[in-house]
């Protein structure tokens, strides 16, 4: 047993309201300068949607993750050892600036240099690469909340496997369902993009699992960007390197919560520490689709087992980690509640950030003012959920019903159960034997209810006392630099001649 | 002219006509190795006798050539006596017969005297040396082993190189069926072979 | 002047700001390393581009690395027309790859808008000197064919010659303008190497190939690096086709080294005449040898009698080697007495021959044992492996006209007389038949 | 009449049935069952199988010399010279033929006594044994013809000597015994003298006879070993085991492949004549005087220093008793224990490397004297 920690999160889509403010956030800490433009390190889709960048999802384009071959093993799908040399002059998977959208801005000055005219000045649209007038056609956020139109959302990849008749009444005008998906870098335990970096610039973080890039290292070969099925790397076109989600170590180190999980308005995010056993996580990942997120489960160890908390404690885990993993909110979610489920574990990476899959446009559909709280009819409304429970097992459970089904199962019966408790017009010997059958007991029921609904920022953020602060290079203020160097760096991160 | 002629005849045969076994004996005994007339002359037997090689059987036209290598008393840039071979004439060549005579008292000085640049048989270790180790000097396969193996193995460094890799690759291969046998019977004796 | 710069001067100056030019860029401005690849900005032209330049440029310098650093093995190797034709053909169709692959590049940096927004002027002249670099190849190769070849005794010593800090320009002053230019362009590309994007090719990722496939950095120096293998088992196919891959490699190479050898081996020694000759000699020699040989046993099988010397010509010290009537090896020396000894030459231990000089004490030696025998008794030495004496020869002197002047027989009794101012025209026999004169 | 009953048949009939079990004579009992114990010892499991290596490497180059080697007397020393010379790659397969010649008895001579210490010999492994010992004797005849075959002075008068010491046989024979000693030397060298005729009979026996005896000597050999497989050689009770094939058949492979880089960077490098005295290099002379130096090959001087050391008999003698030993190990060493049998396997060895290394020492400090 190799016990590592992981500073790992959990998203609970029930709460997102899709209002950006996260993306809005990370933006202005990490992404405003140049090269940097068209980046959003945390972005909201809407779903079913195409995403960012369009149809990420679809890997047999862009060619993201790890594949099971023959023999069980994991090989990544985007490259080999030999044929990476090869794809440093043209990697055909890479997905290009018109994949995400030309950054823009306009030409304000125009509205006060204008000659006096008949008409209006007008600010036109100009690249924010060429500096040229453009036409804007598309954005970071195209098709926010149009997750019916045929426009967008019936390209989204994860309605492939779904029947012509779940794929209509997902469609159908007067029925219009949708749900939010805010995604950042996953950490995951057994990245690609760090198995695929020729330069070995990628790496993770030993005492923590965060990703990063050391800049320095980074020679811009590209093969992160397509290796990553989540294209959650993005290139810097102006100084030729790459660049990704940093969990914002900085501020984590400080004892904050990263800037997109303080600015959440919905408070559906929530930090914590997980353990897992290194040794296994490409046998955990090496199993068959359907069995995915049980096997990354069990591959999670459990901070209270005197086993494990040995093991951790020869691995040098300091015991603030081991008291942040016993108190971690993540835990409860993903496994002792089963919850949390990852997005699209059939990528492999085993990634570290864990989402609650929505409960209310699953069962919006069947009453129309008020949810589907029948409490006879709790689990029959699954069959004809408002989002087909197979569209969210493809994006959670790489097309596990069952998974999802349990998950959403518990989250019925909690809700019907503090409904009960609250409002009491539901039966309440209905309600706790779908307690039952959803196999929680009411304090569990207390403990979801208290973690998911009124939770404080203590609770929601357990973070780690990392001590990193001298690893950082000694940095220029980036209150001076900001705008050119995001968090800052000995020397100005310029292109190269 | 006439008479010079006569001169060199009339030397001819005053000259003792032996082989010079002080050469012999020195090399044998600093080498340790056994060495026969062969090391200068044509005749392993020395140049006495009627064998070939040896002076009872010259021709008239050798006889010659036989007398003129032996007024050769000085360094002179071509020697070329029948009961000599290479190495005897380069010898006489290059130090002279009367210097030759006089070394016979200092056998041990004729390496350094002929010097260490001259290598006949192109085996890489010059003539001097092959005298003092009492191996052939007119045989590219004849020599001190060390030295020779040495010069040999720079010499066909790419070959040995390439060697090395087959080996090494066949090695590792034949480990890898081994480990893969290994494996499978592994997988065997667990009982969940295909 | 200007010559003797660009070719000895601006080699150094090319190396040394090569050398120095990347130290500093390595230690000051290290973020800067990068392959600026424009993939992201544009893709579709840069396929036809990139792909094209970078194989053929990577064909073309492996050839001109392979025949400049190796010139001997190299010259070795295009001494066989059919390998110089096919490398002259691989580099000039490499070439024109590369040159294609540029000129598309070239088009694209000017044309392509967004492309041009991260070009600098620099890429620019590195692009530039690039496409004449490669019109200058090949146009030396269209003019001045087989540069395979001649380089190996030009180009190649010069550029060893700069490298062993002995530089000779003598080596390249005479050669055409076309490669002499060829050659400063290429100076000054080293000399830009650090100073422009061509800095990646100092990144080259050949290390990717045998690193574990995760990398974790641990602030913890004790754990700074360690790595989540991402293959546990590998499984049997996987090893049995690398072994089969790695055998057969293996023999591949062991057979492509041994072919040659092997065919010549069985090709055949192809001797010039005066090795030839050499040979023949050699082989008469041993024919004359055996030959002789055989004429002596006819005429021990004919004559009555059989020549050894003549009296005078005998030696006392050194003795001299004939064979007997039974074909066995014997000697022959001037006794005390002035009449002939003739001994046995086979030693009695194990059948050496004797050596035929005597020692202080007048012994012959057999080498192979260590027996010295007295010549006149014929005795061993006390304690020698042999026993038993050589046993004396009987012999007859005649005169001119073939008269027996005198003898001495097996038993060592001597018969007649010799008249000592005769003794000099008198000859040695050995008779078939012991002789007896009175 | 009663073969059947008869007590000598039948005993005879039971010791063939238990070497040869017919119910193991196919493939799988021979390659697939088999088994080859693991201990630390087990590295003298190799050297049969490289001994079989170095003799294939004989074969081959034996072969590729064939094609340009005369056996006469005129020309067998200048042809070995064309090869040497003249032949591209010729002086090449010589001295791998030459190398991997000493190389093989070297493994032999470790192979024996590495068997006899390990006791491999004792029932049902008799007739392995017996065949292995038949082929040493083989490969040492291998040795002393191939010697003489280029016709040097040297090899000559070396074979002389060696054929001579039969003859030497005579003088401890009474009457008209004493003659036959000579008449067998004779016979084998074909002529009163070593002439041409024992420089053909020396090459037919290298080139054709020895081989078929090998031949098949190695088969009864190979199928004895198959048959019983390899001795356990320790005295442990549990010993490991691994499959002969594929497991150890692979291992004897790589020892083969080591094997063979070394022998041929040696070959290639270093010319077997390098390591003889000077005189080698002349041909034959019969009027010539025999040279200085002269010796046996390498693997001679175990009984060569002997013999130029003790009265001639005590040599025949102990040699006799030696070889007869060697040969009825089985029947006489049956009882010994493996202790036993490693303290007399270590004595030879050490004997065998004392005078192989320091003969001639020894032979200084004995007689005083040079040879």
């Amino acid at each position: 047993m190799d016990v590592r920690a992981q500073t790992a999160m959990v998203f609970h889509l029930d709460k997102c309201i899709g209002c950006h403010t996260c993306s809005v956030a990370c933006k202005n800490v990490w992404t405003d300068r140049p090269g940097a433009e068209y980046m959003w390190w945390n972005n909201v889709e809407t779903k079913p949607g195409t995403g960012y960048p369009e149809r990420w999802e679809d890997q047999e384009r862009f060619r993201g993750g790890w594949t099971r071959d023959g023999d069980g093993r994991l090989a990544l799908r985007s490259q080999g050892k030999w044929d990476a040399l090869l794809k440093l002059f043209y990697n055909p998977a890479q997905p290009n600036l018109d994949d995400y959208y030309e950054p823009w801005t306009y030409r304000y000055a125009d509205l006060f240099d204008a000659k006096s005219g008949d008409d209006q000045p007008t600010a036109i649209a100009i690249s924010q690469i060429t500096g040229e007038p453009m036409a804007i056609e598309r954005g970071p956020n195209w098709d926010d909340d149009l997750a019916g139109s045929p426009l967008h959302a019936e390209k989204d990849v994860n309605l492939d496997s779904l029947t012509e008749t779940e794929r209509k009444a997902l469609f159908d005008v007067e029925q219009l369902a949708m749900m939010y998906l805010p995604r950042i870098c996953n950490h995951c335990a057994n990245p690609s993009c760090v198995a695929s970096c020729p330069s070995g610039a990628l790496y993770k973080r030993g005492e923590d699992g965060i990703v990063l890039i050391d800049q320095d290292k980074c020679r811009g070969w590209r093969a992160c960007v397509a290796a990553c099925p989540y294209k959650k790397i993005y290139f810097n076109w102006k100084t030729g390197k790459s660049e990704k989600c940093i969990l914002c170590f900085p501020r984590l180190e400080t004892g904050q919560a990263p800037a997109c999980f303080h600015s959440c308005v919905g408070r559906i995010r929530y930090l914590g520490v997980l353990f897992y056993d290194a040794e296994r996580v490409a046998s955990a990942g090496a199993v068959s689709d359907d069995a995915l997120v049980e096997s990354y489960r069990s591959a999670l160890l459990d901070p209270r087992d005197p086993d494990v908390l040995a093991a951790a404690r020869r691995n040098g885990i300091s015991e603030g980690f081991i008291d942040a993993a016993q108190r971690s909110p993540v835990w409860r979610y993903v496994v002792e509640w089963k919850l949390a489920l990852p997005l699209h574990p059939e990528y492999r990476t085993f990634p570290m950030l864990f989402y609650v899959p929505p409960l209310l446009p699953v069962m919006g559909r069947t009453q129309g003012g008020l949810y589907g709280h029948d409490s006879r009819e709790f689990h029959a409304t699954f069959e004809d959920a408002r989002i087909p429970i197979q569209y969210l097992a493809n994006l959670f459970a790489a097309g596990n019903r069952g998974v999802v089904e349990d998950a959403l199962r518990r989250l019925a019966a909690v809700r019907a159960y503090k409904r009960a408790q609250e409002l009491g017009d539901l039966d309440i010997d209905s309600v706790l034997a779908a307690l039952r059958a959803a196999g929680l007991t009411t304090t569990d029921a207390e403990a979801i209810h208290r973690l998911t609904a009124i939770a404080p920022y203590p609770e929601r953020f357990v973070i780690p006392p990392i001590q990193r602060e001298e690893a950082l290079p000694s940095s220029c203020d980036p209150e001076h630099c900001k705008g050119s160097c995001g968090l800052g760096a000995s020397v100005t991160p310029e292109r190269g001649a | 002219m006439k008479l010079h002629r006569t001169v060199v005849v009339l030397l001819a045969f005053a000259m003792p006509a032996g082989a010079h076994h002080e050469f012999q004996t020195f090399v044998q005994s600093h080498s340790g190795r056994p060495v026969n007339c062969a090391l200068c002359h044509t005749s392993p037997d020395g140049p006495e006798g009627t064998g070939a090689g040896q002076i009872g059987s010259l021709t008239e036209g050798e006889r010659e050539r036989l007398n003129r290598a032996r007024a050769a008393f000085e360094p002179s840039p071509v020697v070329d006596s029948p009961i000599l071979n290479d190495f005897g004439n380069l010898l006489v060549a290059r130090l002279g017969k009367r210097r030759i005579l006089e070394l016979r008292s200092k056998p041990e000085l004729v390496a350094a005297e002929l010097g260490f640049a001259n290598d006949l048989d192109g085996d890489g270790i010059p003539d001097a040396q092959e005298y003092l180790d009492g191996t052939h000097p007119l045989s590219r396969h004849h020599g001190a082993p060390l030295r020779l193996f040495w010069h040999e193995l720079r010499a066909h460094a790419f070959q040995v190189a390439m060697l090395f890799a087959a080996t090494a690759i066949t090695l590792y291969g034949l480990i890898s069926v081994l480990r893969g046998f290994a494996l499978r019977l592994q997988a065997h004796e667990s009982g969940d072979a295909p | 002047m200007m010559q003797s710069f660009l070719l000895l001067g601006l080699p150094y100056v090319a190396i040394l700001g090569c050398i120095a030019g990347s130290i500093w860029r390595f230690r000051t401005r290290r973020f800067s390393y990068s392959a600026l690849s424009s993939q992201f900005l544009e893709d579709k032209s840069l396929v036809l581009g990139s792909m094209p330049w970078h194989l053929g440029i990577f064909v073309v310098l492996a050839g001109h690395a392979a025949a400049l650093l190796f010139p001997r093995v190299w010259a070795g190797l295009v001494a066989s027309p059919t390998f110089l034709l096919s490398v002259e053909a691989i580099g000039l169709a490499a070439s024109a790859l590369a040159f294609v692959g540029l000129s598309v590049l070239l088009v694209r940096r000017l044309t392509n808008g967004r492309v041009q927004a991260v070009t600098s002027v620099v890429d620019l002249v590195v692009l530039a000197i690039f496409l004449a670099q490669i019109v200058l190849g090949v146009l030396i190769a269209v003019i001045h064919p087989y540069g395979a070849a001649w380089s190996t005794g030009t180009l190649a010593p010069y550029l060893w010659s700069l490298l062993t800090l002995r530089p000779d320009a003598s080596l390249v002053i005479d050669l055409p303008p076309l490669v002499q230019a060829h050659l400063a362009l290429a100076w000054g590309i080293v000399l830009l190497v650090p100073f422009s994007r061509l800095v990646h090719v100092f990144s080259v990722p050949l290390a990717y190939l045998w690193r574990a496939p995760q990398v974790v950095v641990w602030s913890n120096p004790r754990r700074w690096s360690s790595s989540v293998a991402a293959a546990t088992v590998l499984p049997a196919r996987r090893l049995f086709l690398r072994g089969a891959a790695a055998l057969s490699v293996g023999g591949a190479l062991l057979a492509a080294g041994t072919a040659e050898t092997l065919g010549r081996f069985f090709f055949g020694p192809r001797l010039s005449e005066e090795q030839q000759a050499r040979l023949d000699a050699r082989k008469l020699e041993r024919l004359r040898q055996t030959q002789r040989e055989k004429e002596l046993a006819v005429e021990r099988a004919a004559q009555r009698y059989i020549r050894i010397a003549t009296l005078s010509e005998l030696d006392a010290r050194k003795g001299r080697y004939f064979i007997d009537y039974e074909m066995r090896p014997a000697l022959a020396f001037l006794g005390e007495d002035g009449l002939p000894l003739l001994i046995s030459a086979k030693c009695t231990h194990l059948g050496c021959t004797v050596a035929s000089e005597l020692d202080a004490q007048g012994r012959v030696l057999c080498p192979c044992h260590v027996s010295f025998f007295d010549i006149k008794t014929g005795m061993p030495n006390a304690g020698a492996p042999a026993k038993e004496p050589l046993p004396h020869l009987a012999w007859v002197l005649m005169d001119d006209t073939q008269q027996v002047v005198a003898s001495r027989g097996a038993d060592g009794r001597d018969y007649g007389r010799v008249d000592p101012e005769r003794a000099a025209s008198l000859s040695v026999y050995i008779a078939k038949r012991e002789e007896r004169v009175s | 009449m009663s073969t059947a009953t008869d007590p000598l048949s039948s005993r005879v009939a039971r010791f063939v049935r238990e070497r040869l079990p017919a119910e193991k004579l196919n493939a799988r009992q021979l390659l697939i069952e088999k088994e080859v114990p693991q201990h630390k010892a087990s590295w003298a499991y190799y050297l049969g199988g490289l001994a079989l290596f170095f003799f294939l490497i004989q074969v081959v180059t034996g072969l590729m010399l064939l094609f340009y080697y005369q056996p006469t007397v005129s020309d067998a020393h200048a042809s070995v010279a064309a090869i040497s010379e003249h032949v591209a790659g010729g002086a090449l397969i010589r001295n791998l033929h030459a190398w991997s010649a000493s190389a093989m008895i070297a493994v032999v001579i470790v192979h024996v006594l590495t068997t006899f210490a390990m006791k491999a010999f004792a029932r049902p492994r008799e007739l392995t044994w017996v065949s292995g010992m038949t082929l040493a004797l083989i490969v040492f005849t291998f040795g002393f013809t191939g010697y003489l075959l280029p016709w040097n002075q040297i090899a000559v008068n070396a074979t002389k000597v060696g054929l001579q010491s039969i003859e030497a046989l005579g003088q401890y024979l009474p009457g008209e015994l004493a003659r036959w000693p000579t008449y067998v030397r004779e016979t084998i060298q074909g002529e009163p003298s070593v002439g041409q005729a024992t420089l053909s009979r020396f090459f037919a026996l290298h080139v054709i006879l020895l081989p078929l005896a090998t031949v098949a000597a190695l088969g009864v050999h190979l199928l004895q070993v198959q048959v019983h497989g390899m001795s356990r050689g320790v005295d442990v009770e549990q010993v490991k085991t691994e499959r002969f094939f594929p497991f150890f058949v692979i291992k004897d492979l790589s020892v083969w492949g080591v094997a063979f880089f070394v022998v041929c960077v040696v070959a290639m490098c270093l010319p077997f004549d390098a390591l003889l005295p000077y005189p080698l290099l002349e041909p034959f002379n019969p009027l010539g005087s025999t040279p200085d130096g002269i010796k046996p090959e390498w693997y001679f001087f175990f009984v060569y220093y002997p013999l130029e050391i003790l009265p001639y008999w005590v040599v025949v003698a102990g040699s006799t008793l030696v070889l007869g030993t060697m040969f009825l190990a089985p029947w006489i060493f049956g009882r010994t224990s493996r202790r036993t049998l490693r303290v007399l396997a270590l004595g030879a060895a050490a004997y065998f490397l004392l005078m192989t290394f320091f003969g001639q020492t020894v032979y200084e400090i004995l007689k005083g004297g040079q040879p």
